[in-house]
Protein backbone atom coordinates (compact mmCIF):
# COMPACT_ATOMS: atom_id res chain seq x y z
CA UNK A 1 0.00 0.00 0.00
CA UNK A 2 1.60 3.35 -0.93
CA UNK A 3 1.62 6.39 1.41
CA UNK A 4 -0.39 9.32 0.44
CA UNK A 5 -0.74 12.55 2.27
CA UNK A 6 -3.87 12.33 4.16
CA UNK A 7 -4.45 16.50 3.76
CA UNK A 8 -5.38 15.90 0.01
CA UNK A 9 -8.62 14.51 -1.13
CA UNK A 10 -7.81 11.26 -3.80
CA UNK A 11 -10.64 11.04 -6.05
CA UNK A 12 -10.03 7.97 -8.98
CA UNK A 13 -12.61 7.17 -11.06
CA UNK A 14 -13.15 4.48 -14.05
CA UNK A 15 -16.59 4.70 -16.42
CA UNK A 16 -18.31 4.17 -19.06
CA UNK A 17 -20.49 7.79 -19.17
CA UNK A 18 -19.39 10.54 -19.87
CA UNK A 19 -18.45 13.07 -16.82
CA UNK A 20 -19.40 16.77 -16.19
CA UNK A 21 -16.85 19.28 -15.97
CA UNK A 22 -18.41 21.83 -13.90
CA UNK A 23 -19.53 19.51 -11.64
CA UNK A 24 -15.97 18.39 -11.27
CA UNK A 25 -14.69 21.66 -11.14
CA UNK A 26 -17.33 23.25 -8.53
CA UNK A 27 -16.00 20.53 -5.95
CA UNK A 28 -12.54 21.58 -6.20
CA UNK A 29 -13.18 24.97 -6.08
CA UNK A 30 -14.29 24.45 -2.30
CA UNK A 31 -10.68 22.68 -1.26
CA UNK A 32 -9.94 24.31 2.20
CA UNK A 33 -6.47 27.29 1.34
CA UNK A 34 -6.38 26.49 -2.47
CA UNK A 35 -5.86 29.47 -4.72
CA UNK A 36 -5.72 27.38 -7.83
CA UNK A 37 -7.03 24.92 -9.70
CA UNK A 38 -6.02 23.05 -12.84
CA UNK A 39 -7.83 21.15 -14.86
CA UNK A 40 -6.69 18.81 -17.84
CA UNK A 41 -9.46 17.06 -20.46
CA UNK A 42 -8.58 14.89 -22.91
CA UNK A 43 -11.06 14.79 -26.20
CA UNK A 44 -10.93 11.98 -28.62
CA UNK A 45 -9.16 14.16 -31.43
CA UNK A 46 -10.29 13.59 -35.17
CA UNK A 47 -7.60 11.91 -37.46
CA UNK A 48 -7.56 9.72 -40.38
CA UNK A 49 -7.99 12.70 -42.67
CA UNK A 50 -11.46 13.17 -40.93
CA UNK A 51 -12.35 9.60 -41.12
CA UNK A 52 -11.76 8.20 -37.75
CA UNK A 53 -15.47 6.63 -36.74
CA UNK A 54 -14.45 6.61 -32.80
CA UNK A 55 -12.55 5.13 -30.18
CA UNK A 56 -12.89 2.17 -28.27
CA UNK A 57 -11.49 1.56 -24.61
CA UNK A 58 -10.27 -1.22 -22.94
CA UNK A 59 -9.31 -1.66 -19.75
CA UNK A 60 -8.09 -4.24 -16.45
CA UNK A 61 -11.25 -3.76 -14.04
CA UNK A 62 -9.48 -3.56 -11.15
CA UNK A 63 -6.25 -3.15 -11.62
CA UNK A 64 -6.95 0.65 -13.35
CA UNK A 65 -8.61 1.95 -10.18
CA UNK A 66 -5.72 0.88 -8.04
CA UNK A 67 -2.55 2.06 -10.72
CA UNK A 68 -4.72 5.47 -10.88
CA UNK A 69 -4.81 5.87 -6.81
CA UNK A 70 -1.47 5.15 -7.16
CA UNK A 71 -0.18 7.76 -9.31
CA UNK A 72 -2.50 10.17 -7.25
CA UNK A 73 -0.86 9.15 -3.95
CA UNK A 74 2.52 10.26 -5.31
CA UNK A 75 1.29 13.29 -6.45
CA UNK A 76 -0.34 14.15 -3.38
CA UNK A 77 3.78 13.18 -1.65
CA UNK A 78 5.14 15.22 -4.28
CA UNK A 79 3.35 18.55 -4.47
CA UNK A 80 1.29 20.62 -2.41
CA UNK A 81 -1.95 19.91 -3.15
CA UNK A 82 -4.60 19.54 -1.65
CA UNK A 83 -7.21 17.78 -4.22
CA UNK A 84 -6.97 14.98 -7.13
CA UNK A 85 -9.69 14.37 -9.29
CA UNK A 86 -8.94 11.70 -12.09
CA UNK A 87 -11.73 10.15 -14.10
CA UNK A 88 -10.82 7.79 -17.07
CA UNK A 89 -14.04 6.67 -19.90
CA UNK A 90 -13.86 3.19 -21.26
CA UNK A 91 -16.06 1.74 -23.64
CA UNK A 92 -16.78 3.32 -27.34
CA UNK A 93 -15.75 7.04 -27.74
CA UNK A 94 -16.98 9.43 -30.45
CA UNK A 95 -14.66 12.22 -31.74
CA UNK A 96 -14.74 15.37 -29.72
CA UNK A 97 -15.61 13.24 -26.90
CA UNK A 98 -14.02 13.35 -23.57
CA UNK A 99 -12.05 10.51 -22.66
CA UNK A 100 -10.59 11.85 -19.61
CA UNK A 101 -10.12 14.18 -16.79
CA UNK A 102 -7.67 15.30 -14.21
CA UNK A 103 -8.12 17.97 -11.59
CA UNK A 104 -5.90 19.60 -9.18
CA UNK A 105 -6.26 22.20 -6.68
CA UNK A 106 -3.88 23.81 -4.98
CA UNK A 107 -2.63 26.74 -2.48
CA UNK A 108 -0.53 28.26 -5.82
CA UNK A 109 -0.93 27.50 -9.29
CA UNK A 110 3.08 26.04 -9.52
CA UNK A 111 1.83 22.82 -8.07
CA UNK A 112 -1.73 22.54 -9.18
CA UNK A 113 0.50 23.35 -12.67
CA UNK A 114 2.61 20.35 -12.10
CA UNK A 115 0.50 17.93 -10.11
CA UNK A 116 -1.74 17.84 -13.39
CA UNK A 117 0.82 17.39 -15.55
CA UNK A 118 2.03 14.75 -13.49
CA UNK A 119 -1.03 12.87 -13.25
CA UNK A 120 -1.36 12.78 -16.78
CA UNK A 121 2.04 11.74 -17.53
CA UNK A 122 2.16 8.99 -15.64
CA UNK A 123 -1.64 8.16 -16.69
CA UNK A 124 -0.82 7.65 -20.03
CA UNK A 125 2.40 5.31 -19.23
CA UNK A 126 1.24 3.21 -16.29
CA UNK A 127 -2.62 3.04 -16.02
CA UNK A 128 -3.64 -0.34 -17.84
CA UNK A 129 -6.20 1.28 -20.69
CA UNK A 130 -5.59 0.32 -24.29
CA UNK A 131 -7.47 2.39 -27.41
CA UNK A 132 -8.69 1.10 -30.30
CA UNK A 133 -9.04 3.40 -33.42
CA UNK A 134 -12.55 2.96 -35.87
CA UNK A 135 -11.89 4.44 -39.22
CA UNK A 136 -12.45 4.27 -42.59
CA UNK A 137 -10.27 3.78 -45.32
CA UNK A 138 -11.05 3.79 -48.92
CA UNK A 139 -14.48 2.89 -48.45
CA UNK A 140 -14.63 0.07 -45.62
CA UNK A 141 -14.50 0.43 -42.22
CA UNK A 142 -11.26 -0.87 -40.75
CA UNK A 143 -9.37 -0.92 -36.94
CA UNK A 144 -6.03 -0.61 -35.43
CA UNK A 145 -4.59 -0.37 -31.80
CA UNK A 146 -3.22 2.73 -30.89
CA UNK A 147 0.70 2.36 -31.01
CA UNK A 148 2.75 4.00 -27.76
CA UNK A 149 4.15 7.39 -28.43
CA UNK A 150 7.92 7.91 -27.58
CA UNK A 151 6.69 11.83 -26.59
CA UNK A 152 4.89 9.57 -24.02
CA UNK A 153 7.54 7.83 -22.63
CA UNK A 154 9.83 10.76 -22.65
CA UNK A 155 7.35 13.11 -20.70
CA UNK A 156 6.91 9.85 -17.78
CA UNK A 157 10.57 10.17 -17.83
CA UNK A 158 11.91 13.65 -17.13
CA UNK A 159 9.84 13.00 -14.03
CA UNK A 160 12.51 10.28 -12.52
CA UNK A 161 14.50 10.92 -10.23
CA UNK A 162 12.61 13.47 -8.69
CA UNK A 163 9.13 11.75 -7.48
CA UNK A 164 8.78 11.14 -3.78
CA UNK A 165 7.43 7.44 -2.79
CA UNK B 1 -2.89 -24.54 -0.87
CA UNK B 2 -3.57 -23.55 -4.70
CA UNK B 3 -1.37 -24.99 -7.63
CA UNK B 4 -2.21 -22.84 -10.29
CA UNK B 5 -2.59 -19.29 -11.58
CA UNK B 6 -4.51 -16.96 -13.12
CA UNK B 7 -3.45 -15.79 -16.34
CA UNK B 8 -4.92 -12.67 -18.26
CA UNK B 9 -4.84 -10.73 -21.59
CA UNK B 10 -5.39 -7.43 -23.06
CA UNK B 11 -5.76 -5.65 -26.23
CA UNK B 12 -3.94 -6.71 -29.02
CA UNK B 13 -2.13 -9.15 -27.33
CA UNK B 14 -5.91 -10.71 -26.00
CA UNK B 15 -6.94 -10.88 -29.65
CA UNK B 16 -3.66 -12.63 -30.88
CA UNK B 17 -4.10 -15.22 -28.18
CA UNK B 18 -8.15 -15.78 -28.73
CA UNK B 19 -9.40 -15.64 -25.28
CA UNK B 20 -9.10 -13.62 -22.32
CA UNK B 21 -8.23 -15.60 -19.62
CA UNK B 22 -6.58 -18.99 -18.54
CA UNK B 23 -5.60 -20.79 -15.72
CA UNK B 24 -2.11 -22.31 -15.76
CA UNK B 25 -0.74 -25.26 -13.29
CA UNK B 26 2.48 -24.15 -10.83
CA UNK B 27 2.93 -25.62 -7.59
CA UNK B 28 6.52 -23.59 -7.14
CA UNK B 29 7.28 -19.93 -7.22
CA UNK B 30 8.98 -18.87 -10.42
CA UNK B 31 9.91 -15.42 -12.42
CA UNK B 32 7.44 -13.73 -14.31
CA UNK B 33 10.04 -14.16 -17.21
CA UNK B 34 10.28 -17.80 -16.74
CA UNK B 35 6.06 -17.89 -16.78
CA UNK B 36 6.45 -16.16 -19.84
CA UNK B 37 8.49 -18.48 -21.37
CA UNK B 38 6.64 -21.72 -19.73
CA UNK B 39 3.11 -20.38 -21.72
CA UNK B 40 4.82 -19.41 -25.03
CA UNK B 41 5.10 -23.32 -25.42
CA UNK B 42 1.71 -24.20 -25.04
CA UNK B 43 -0.05 -25.39 -27.92
CA UNK B 44 -2.86 -23.21 -27.76
CA UNK B 45 -0.74 -20.05 -27.44
CA UNK B 46 1.11 -21.02 -30.35
CA UNK B 47 -0.03 -18.35 -33.18
CA UNK B 48 0.44 -15.50 -30.33
CA UNK B 49 3.95 -15.63 -30.64
CA UNK B 50 4.28 -14.22 -27.00
CA UNK B 51 7.98 -14.88 -26.64
CA UNK B 52 8.08 -11.63 -29.24
CA UNK B 53 6.19 -9.34 -28.56
CA UNK B 54 7.07 -5.89 -26.15
CA UNK B 55 4.80 -7.10 -23.63
CA UNK B 56 4.51 -5.96 -20.09
CA UNK B 57 3.44 -7.90 -16.92
CA UNK B 58 1.25 -7.22 -13.81
CA UNK B 59 1.30 -9.70 -10.54
CA UNK B 60 -1.87 -9.46 -8.73
CA UNK B 61 -2.86 -5.97 -10.80
CA UNK B 62 0.64 -4.31 -9.96
CA UNK B 63 3.20 -3.62 -12.47
CA UNK B 64 6.00 -5.88 -12.34
CA UNK B 65 9.63 -6.31 -13.77
CA UNK B 66 10.37 -9.54 -15.29
CA UNK B 67 12.30 -11.13 -12.34
CA UNK B 68 9.62 -10.18 -9.85
CA UNK B 69 8.39 -13.67 -8.99
CA UNK B 70 5.25 -15.54 -9.18
CA UNK B 71 3.47 -17.56 -6.32
CA UNK B 72 0.74 -20.01 -7.04
CA UNK B 73 -2.68 -18.50 -6.77
CA UNK B 74 -1.26 -14.96 -8.14
CA UNK B 75 -3.45 -12.87 -10.62
CA UNK B 76 -0.56 -12.46 -13.67
CA UNK B 77 -1.77 -10.23 -16.37
CA UNK B 78 0.23 -10.06 -19.54
CA UNK B 79 -0.47 -6.47 -22.05
CA UNK B 80 1.01 -4.05 -24.65
CA UNK B 81 2.48 -1.25 -23.41
CA UNK B 82 -0.89 1.01 -22.56
CA UNK B 83 -2.63 4.21 -24.58
CA UNK B 84 -4.62 5.71 -22.18
CA UNK B 85 -4.96 9.11 -21.07
CA UNK C 1 1.02 45.61 -33.57
CA UNK C 2 2.00 41.91 -32.52
CA UNK C 3 1.64 39.52 -35.22
CA UNK C 4 -0.21 35.88 -33.83
CA UNK C 5 -1.31 33.09 -35.40
CA UNK C 6 -4.60 34.24 -37.94
CA UNK C 7 -5.19 29.74 -36.70
CA UNK C 8 -5.60 30.27 -33.36
CA UNK C 9 -8.65 31.72 -31.82
CA UNK C 10 -8.03 34.47 -29.32
CA UNK C 11 -10.53 36.07 -26.58
CA UNK C 12 -9.22 37.94 -24.26
CA UNK C 13 -11.95 39.66 -21.35
CA UNK C 14 -11.58 42.07 -18.69
CA UNK C 15 -15.01 41.97 -16.78
CA UNK C 16 -16.71 42.85 -12.98
CA UNK C 17 -18.98 40.12 -13.41
CA UNK C 18 -18.35 36.35 -12.64
CA UNK C 19 -17.47 33.46 -15.86
CA UNK C 20 -18.45 30.47 -15.87
CA UNK C 21 -15.88 27.62 -16.47
CA UNK C 22 -18.36 25.02 -18.45
CA UNK C 23 -19.29 27.53 -21.05
CA UNK C 24 -15.62 28.73 -21.54
CA UNK C 25 -14.92 25.05 -21.45
CA UNK C 26 -17.76 23.64 -23.84
CA UNK C 27 -16.33 26.44 -26.70
CA UNK C 28 -12.50 25.12 -26.21
CA UNK C 29 -13.93 21.74 -26.90
CA UNK C 30 -15.24 22.54 -29.85
CA UNK C 31 -11.88 24.07 -31.49
CA UNK C 32 -10.93 21.87 -34.65
CA UNK C 33 -8.04 19.17 -34.60
CA UNK C 34 -7.46 19.63 -30.46
CA UNK C 35 -7.61 16.40 -28.34
CA UNK C 36 -6.34 18.14 -25.12
CA UNK C 37 -7.84 20.85 -23.04
CA UNK C 38 -5.91 22.79 -19.56
CA UNK C 39 -8.31 25.32 -17.39
CA UNK C 40 -6.74 27.52 -15.10
CA UNK C 41 -8.91 29.00 -12.35
CA UNK C 42 -7.83 31.28 -10.00
CA UNK C 43 -9.40 31.64 -6.90
CA UNK C 44 -9.21 34.52 -4.04
CA UNK C 45 -7.82 32.08 -1.48
CA UNK C 46 -8.04 32.49 2.89
CA UNK C 47 -5.47 34.49 4.29
CA UNK C 48 -4.53 36.34 7.14
CA UNK C 49 -5.85 33.47 9.41
CA UNK C 50 -9.05 33.41 7.53
CA UNK C 51 -9.89 37.41 8.44
CA UNK C 52 -9.65 37.85 4.62
CA UNK C 53 -12.61 39.85 4.13
CA UNK C 54 -12.17 40.00 0.00
CA UNK C 55 -10.03 41.55 -2.13
CA UNK C 56 -10.08 44.88 -4.19
CA UNK C 57 -9.39 44.59 -7.51
CA UNK C 58 -7.82 47.60 -9.76
CA UNK C 59 -7.01 47.79 -13.24
CA UNK C 60 -5.99 50.42 -15.97
CA UNK C 61 -9.17 50.11 -18.56
CA UNK C 62 -7.52 50.07 -21.95
CA UNK C 63 -4.24 48.62 -21.45
CA UNK C 64 -5.78 45.82 -19.48
CA UNK C 65 -7.21 44.15 -22.70
CA UNK C 66 -4.33 45.58 -25.25
CA UNK C 67 -1.53 43.80 -22.76
CA UNK C 68 -3.61 40.22 -22.16
CA UNK C 69 -4.33 40.09 -26.18
CA UNK C 70 -0.27 40.62 -26.70
CA UNK C 71 0.44 37.87 -24.35
CA UNK C 72 -2.06 35.83 -26.15
CA UNK C 73 -0.66 36.51 -29.51
CA UNK C 74 2.98 35.66 -27.98
CA UNK C 75 1.62 32.08 -26.52
CA UNK C 76 0.03 31.81 -29.95
CA UNK C 77 3.03 31.91 -32.19
CA UNK C 78 5.35 30.14 -29.52
CA UNK C 79 3.36 26.96 -28.93
CA UNK C 80 0.77 24.77 -31.25
CA UNK C 81 -2.27 25.85 -29.94
CA UNK C 82 -6.14 25.85 -31.36
CA UNK C 83 -7.31 28.61 -29.09
CA UNK C 84 -6.87 30.26 -25.86
CA UNK C 85 -9.19 32.21 -23.90
CA UNK C 86 -8.43 34.70 -20.93
CA UNK C 87 -11.08 36.29 -18.86
CA UNK C 88 -9.77 38.81 -15.95
CA UNK C 89 -12.12 39.93 -13.08
CA UNK C 90 -11.71 43.58 -11.57
CA UNK C 91 -13.73 44.90 -8.52
CA UNK C 92 -14.28 43.28 -5.13
CA UNK C 93 -14.23 39.73 -4.83
CA UNK C 94 -15.08 37.59 -1.77
CA UNK C 95 -12.93 34.43 -0.43
CA UNK C 96 -13.33 31.33 -2.99
CA UNK C 97 -14.17 33.53 -5.98
CA UNK C 98 -12.95 33.48 -9.23
CA UNK C 99 -10.42 35.87 -10.27
CA UNK C 100 -8.92 34.77 -13.11
CA UNK C 101 -9.50 32.37 -16.16
CA UNK C 102 -6.94 31.19 -18.82
CA UNK C 103 -8.03 27.85 -20.96
CA UNK C 104 -6.30 26.85 -23.66
CA UNK C 105 -7.42 23.90 -26.10
CA UNK C 106 -4.46 22.43 -28.23
CA UNK C 107 -3.87 19.20 -30.34
CA UNK C 108 -1.61 17.86 -27.99
CA UNK C 109 -1.66 18.04 -24.06
CA UNK C 110 2.17 19.40 -23.81
CA UNK C 111 1.55 22.65 -25.46
CA UNK C 112 -1.80 23.17 -23.63
CA UNK C 113 0.03 22.71 -20.44
CA UNK C 114 3.02 25.07 -21.17
CA UNK C 115 1.09 27.43 -22.81
CA UNK C 116 -1.49 28.32 -19.65
CA UNK C 117 1.15 28.24 -17.76
CA UNK C 118 2.81 30.45 -19.72
CA UNK C 119 -0.17 33.29 -20.26
CA UNK C 120 -0.22 32.96 -15.86
CA UNK C 121 3.25 33.78 -16.18
CA UNK C 122 3.06 36.81 -18.06
CA UNK C 123 -0.49 37.86 -16.76
CA UNK C 124 0.91 37.76 -13.14
CA UNK C 125 3.71 40.29 -14.62
CA UNK C 126 2.58 42.31 -17.18
CA UNK C 127 -0.80 43.10 -16.98
CA UNK C 128 -1.84 46.44 -15.28
CA UNK C 129 -3.88 45.06 -12.72
CA UNK C 130 -4.04 45.35 -8.83
CA UNK C 131 -4.83 43.52 -5.59
CA UNK C 132 -6.13 45.42 -2.59
CA UNK C 133 -6.46 42.95 0.37
CA UNK C 134 -9.65 44.04 3.19
CA UNK C 135 -8.96 41.55 6.60
CA UNK C 136 -9.81 41.55 10.02
CA UNK C 137 -6.82 42.50 12.44
CA UNK C 138 -7.26 42.79 16.03
CA UNK C 139 -10.77 43.58 15.81
CA UNK C 140 -10.84 46.77 13.02
CA UNK C 141 -11.03 46.46 9.07
CA UNK C 142 -7.67 47.16 7.29
CA UNK C 143 -6.33 46.74 3.95
CA UNK C 144 -3.32 46.71 2.49
CA UNK C 145 -1.72 46.59 -1.17
CA UNK C 146 -0.56 42.90 -2.16
CA UNK C 147 3.10 42.92 -2.51
CA UNK C 148 4.96 41.12 -5.79
CA UNK C 149 6.08 38.00 -5.41
CA UNK C 150 9.76 37.31 -6.42
CA UNK C 151 8.32 33.53 -7.24
CA UNK C 152 6.10 35.59 -9.82
CA UNK C 153 9.26 37.43 -11.19
CA UNK C 154 10.98 33.95 -11.87
CA UNK C 155 8.31 32.34 -13.60
CA UNK C 156 7.88 34.49 -15.91
CA UNK C 157 11.53 34.96 -16.31
CA UNK C 158 12.04 31.00 -17.11
CA UNK C 159 10.97 31.93 -20.32
CA UNK C 160 13.06 34.41 -21.35
CA UNK C 161 14.86 33.60 -24.56
CA UNK C 162 12.88 30.99 -25.45
CA UNK C 163 10.03 33.71 -26.76
CA UNK C 164 9.02 33.94 -30.24
CA UNK C 165 7.88 37.58 -30.91
CA UNK D 1 0.22 70.59 -31.94
CA UNK D 2 -0.40 69.36 -28.81
CA UNK D 3 1.63 70.96 -25.76
CA UNK D 4 1.15 68.55 -22.89
CA UNK D 5 0.67 64.76 -21.92
CA UNK D 6 -1.65 63.24 -19.96
CA UNK D 7 -0.36 61.28 -17.03
CA UNK D 8 -2.51 58.31 -14.87
CA UNK D 9 -1.56 57.35 -11.46
CA UNK D 10 -2.56 53.49 -10.14
CA UNK D 11 -2.89 51.44 -7.23
CA UNK D 12 -0.62 52.54 -4.10
CA UNK D 13 1.13 55.19 -6.10
CA UNK D 14 -2.77 56.70 -7.07
CA UNK D 15 -3.25 56.74 -3.21
CA UNK D 16 -0.31 58.49 -2.26
CA UNK D 17 -0.39 60.94 -5.02
CA UNK D 18 -4.22 61.75 -3.87
CA UNK D 19 -5.65 61.90 -7.66
CA UNK D 20 -5.68 59.10 -10.73
CA UNK D 21 -5.01 61.99 -13.89
CA UNK D 22 -3.26 64.90 -14.62
CA UNK D 23 -1.97 66.88 -17.96
CA UNK D 24 1.49 68.10 -17.45
CA UNK D 25 2.77 70.68 -20.06
CA UNK D 26 5.36 68.99 -22.74
CA UNK D 27 6.55 70.39 -25.82
CA UNK D 28 9.65 68.90 -26.80
CA UNK D 29 9.69 65.11 -26.28
CA UNK D 30 11.75 63.46 -23.48
CA UNK D 31 12.35 60.09 -21.72
CA UNK D 32 9.95 58.49 -19.40
CA UNK D 33 13.06 58.80 -17.07
CA UNK D 34 13.19 62.55 -18.05
CA UNK D 35 8.91 63.05 -17.04
CA UNK D 36 9.24 61.07 -13.86
CA UNK D 37 12.01 63.59 -12.35
CA UNK D 38 10.05 66.69 -13.67
CA UNK D 39 6.84 65.65 -11.79
CA UNK D 40 8.71 64.66 -8.80
CA UNK D 41 9.49 68.36 -8.54
CA UNK D 42 5.71 69.46 -8.66
CA UNK D 43 4.18 70.75 -5.33
CA UNK D 44 1.55 68.61 -5.52
CA UNK D 45 3.18 65.49 -5.71
CA UNK D 46 5.78 66.35 -3.08
CA UNK D 47 4.42 63.65 -0.46
CA UNK D 48 4.36 60.83 -3.05
CA UNK D 49 7.81 60.32 -3.02
CA UNK D 50 7.70 59.27 -6.24
CA UNK D 51 11.60 59.34 -7.22
CA UNK D 52 11.61 56.67 -4.23
CA UNK D 53 8.97 54.37 -5.62
CA UNK D 54 9.42 51.15 -7.33
CA UNK D 55 7.28 51.84 -10.15
CA UNK D 56 6.74 50.75 -14.15
CA UNK D 57 5.60 53.33 -16.93
CA UNK D 58 3.72 52.77 -19.44
CA UNK D 59 3.58 54.84 -22.87
CA UNK D 60 -0.07 55.04 -24.80
CA UNK D 61 -1.16 51.47 -23.22
CA UNK D 62 2.16 49.50 -23.55
CA UNK D 63 4.54 48.69 -20.87
CA UNK D 64 7.92 50.97 -21.64
CA UNK D 65 11.47 51.29 -20.37
CA UNK D 66 12.90 54.38 -18.57
CA UNK D 67 14.54 55.88 -21.36
CA UNK D 68 11.69 55.02 -23.93
CA UNK D 69 10.50 58.43 -25.53
CA UNK D 70 7.54 60.37 -24.57
CA UNK D 71 6.16 62.84 -27.28
CA UNK D 72 3.64 65.65 -26.54
CA UNK D 73 -0.34 63.82 -26.92
CA UNK D 74 1.12 60.82 -25.20
CA UNK D 75 -0.93 59.23 -22.30
CA UNK D 76 1.26 58.02 -19.50
CA UNK D 77 1.05 55.70 -16.94
CA UNK D 78 3.09 55.37 -13.96
CA UNK D 79 2.17 52.45 -11.39
CA UNK D 80 3.73 49.88 -8.55
CA UNK D 81 4.44 46.29 -9.89
CA UNK D 82 1.26 44.36 -11.06
CA UNK D 83 -0.36 41.91 -8.44
CA UNK D 84 -3.23 40.28 -10.92
CA UNK D 85 -4.00 36.94 -12.44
Amino acid sequence: MELSNPNCQLNCIVQFDDFDIATEYAKLQLTPHCGAVVLFSGLVRQQFDGCLQGLELEHYPGMTELAMLKIAKQASLKFEIGAITAIHRVGILLPHDQIVLVGVAAPHRKDAFAACEFMMDFLKNEVPIWKKSHFYHQGSSQSAWVETKQSDVNAKDRWHGKITR
Amino acid sequence: MQNNVRILFFASLREAVGFSEMHFPLTEPCSAKELQIAITKLDKLDKADIANRDLLVAINQQLASWDSQVTPGDEIAFFPPVTGG
